[in-house]
């Protein structure tokens, strides 16, 4: 508080001395007007003092809050010279500043030179406080800033909570398999029917399917059986004319693609197949 | 059908060994048809939580719910205990990180724009790869603006993380004190639509079995954007 | 010094937060001088695991000592609950093994070169093992040309998953054709409004990302049991 009442004196000094906008520091009584050579104040500082705000709106707030004034009540006049002054010596010193704290000076001394503007009282009632967006934004800032800090207090994982955790035991293995669903597979069918009718080299025509599947049949029983086996015994009759029908095309099929070699010994001797060598 | 005792043994099994919080419906889901009482499994597993809660009674480690389902974890107060045998340090995060992560968390869904205009400060994208490689927030659409900003919300995952189960359990943002200044009230109404998101509806996670890193805004209804 | 309690609920947070196991020096480590009874510290420690232990009876988790000291270890009795945990949904089947299969259904007895030749690209190694593994594909024989290449046809196992009863219960080519061939289809009227009526209905309903998966269904009589 004493220290705010001290600053605030001083700036009062500095208006009274005129030229303030030439004032860069005040020390005791002395104002100082020009950036001595010699500066005590390292540039490394001055970057890590500006470092610790995060942003204009941070810094602005900061010299409000050090005098504990209420963002309300706040003298534009006042805090703009305040941040002017932080920005000259920023510049002074060639230190790379960020465009949006140069955008805050900008809109801070077009608030002070409206506020300085004598104004009708018609005027004032239809004009907003020029101060009014400044001071919306500044308490929107320190209203999310405070909700960064209750969140930075939240008890969160890995700092204050840990989870809790046990060895495994042995783990059964089961493998599990994707599902496939029927459309999948015709879907995956349909692509290649419509790529090959794009490309007719690879037109794809294709039997009965009772009698491609019957072809596997056939092949799975001759090969599991070494050497020859009676023809006869690859029809079922069971399954009627039909299927006769059917084993006999795959027969057939397999017999001209090579697959297999149907024999006889001689005229009405017994048929054997047996797998293509 | 399993013996109340042995449905707590089995939920105490996988909650140990899961690395990250289990939803009720993920528990449900592991027992077979006939294991759980057919008209209320969800009522047999709840009360099973609560029994291995209140066991816990004293102890070291607690039972927890949060956004994304329960997990056991050591008491807070025990952290001391844990950081002096765990030689890392906890990651710090910085003070604009904070920021930005709060002005997601209590505007939501907001822009990159949103955030600018509260903290004064464009954004660095390094901050935004930290909070989405978290999975801390995510995408949640795009304002039907000019130039369509990305939208981003806050996640299970962000919850999780800090130990929440709902957006309701963030701390309240501060009131706006009464003001005096007429012109200064209007901006008030401004401020005031970004409170939305606090006042969002986020009961019944459990129900939800999506991944903790999926955006809360699928789940939560929150306040959209005006057309 | 610390009470028996605190003292237990210090072991478990530790326990539980570190990975390894902890052995009983490092343990007593972790306390100050005077939190332990001077003269025998070692006993304090192995008394409150004790306790510890003895509060475990008849939960799904123990503490356990092993070589390089103590840990919390789920029992083994709770393994399968934990295997389902664990248990990630396997990734869909390739297009080009869906591809492969779909062919050697409808070809057989084809080989990998029948295949290939259709498909204009090689099949790999991987796919074929994968569908003999599953048990859907079989070698039925070689065919007699040079390099004697494998003959692979589909198995009962095949037909009993997709739930048929022979391979004609599989749609026609000619029916499958006109799926994906719009000009194949223009003959069918039918299939022309009834597909344009879908739709429009689907982008109202706002399922249509369904819509690949639909026509197929309603379009080509799916394998039923034979009349």
């Amino acid at each position: 508080m004493n220290d705010g009442e001290r600053e605030g004196a001083r700036l009062q000094d500095a208006r009274k001395a005129g030229n303030e906008e030439n004032v860069v520091a005040i020390v005791g009584d002395t104002i100082i007007k020009s950036l001595p050579t010699d500066l005590y104040i390292p540039p490394d500082a001055l970057e890590v003092f500006l470092g610790a705000f995060e942003g204009p709106m941070d810094l602005l707030l900061y010299l409000i809050r050090r005098r504990n004034l209420d963002i309300l009540e706040i003298s534009v006049s006042e805090v703009t010279d305040q941040y002017m002054r932080y920005i000259e010596m920023m510049t002074a010193m060639k230190l790379t500043l960020a465009g949006e704290y140069l955008a805050m000076a900008a809109t801070l001394a077009e608030i002070k030179s409206r506020l300085l503007l004598p104004r009708t009282e018609a005027v004032e009632e239809e004009e907003e406080d020029p101060r009014a967006e400044l001071v919306r934004r500044l308490r929107e800032y320190e209203r999310f800033k405070a909700a960064a800090a209750d969140l930075e207090a939240l008890p969160r994982l890995e700092r204050d909570i840990q989870p809790a955790a046990a060895a495994l035991p042995t783990l059964i293995e089961r493998k599990i398999e994707p599902m496939v669903e029927m459309k999948d597979l015709l879907l995956a069918m349909a692509d290649i029917l419509h790529r090959a009718a794009l490309n007719e080299r690879h037109a794809v025509a294709m039997e009965t399917l009772s009698v491609r599947e019957r072809m596997s049949l056939v092949l799975t029983a001759v090969n599991s059986r070494r050497g020859f086996v009676p023809f006869t015994d690859l029809f079922d009759v069971e399954e009627g004319k039909q299927g006769v029908i059917v084993t006999f095309l795959a027969l057939m099929e397999l017999s001209r693609e090579g697959v297999i070699e149907i024999v006889q010994r001689g005229f009405r001797a017994p048929i054997y197949v047996r797998a293509g060598t | 059908m399993l013996k109340q005792k042995e449905i707590e043994q089995a939920l105490e099994a996988v909650l140990l060994a899961a690395e990250e919080p289990v939803s009720i419906d993920r528990l449900i889901g592991l027992f077979d048809a006939g294991d759980l009482p057919e008209g209320s499994p969800r009522q047999a597993i709840r009360t099973a939580l609560a029994e291995i809660e209140y066991a816990l009674e004293g102890r070291g480690y607690e039972l927890k719910r949060v956004a994304s389902g329960y997990r056991f974890q050591i008491r807070q107060s025990m952290s001391p205990w844990v950081s002096r045998l765990k030689e890392t340090r906890p990651p710090r995060f910085s003070r604009a990180l904070m920021e930005t992560l709060a002005l997601i968390a209590y505007k939501q869904p907001a822009t990159r724009g949103d955030i600018e205009a509260v903290r004064g400060v464009s954004v660095s994208p390094n901050i935004m790869r930290t909070l989405l490689e978290r999975g801390w927030i995510s995408v949640v659409g795009q304002r039907a603006v000019p130039g369509r900003p990305t939208l981003y919300g806050t996640t299970r995952a962000f919850l999780d993380y800090f130990n929440l189960r709902s957006l309701d359990e963030l701390p309240p943002l501060s009131e706006i004190r009464a003001l005096v200044d007429p012109h200064v009230a209007e901006g008030d109404g401004e401020i005031e639509t970004g409170s939305d998101a606090e006042s969002a509806d986020t009961e019944e996670t459990d129900t939800a079995n999506e991944e903790s890193a999926r955006p809360l805004a699928e789940v939560v209804p929150l306040p959209t954007p005006k057309r």
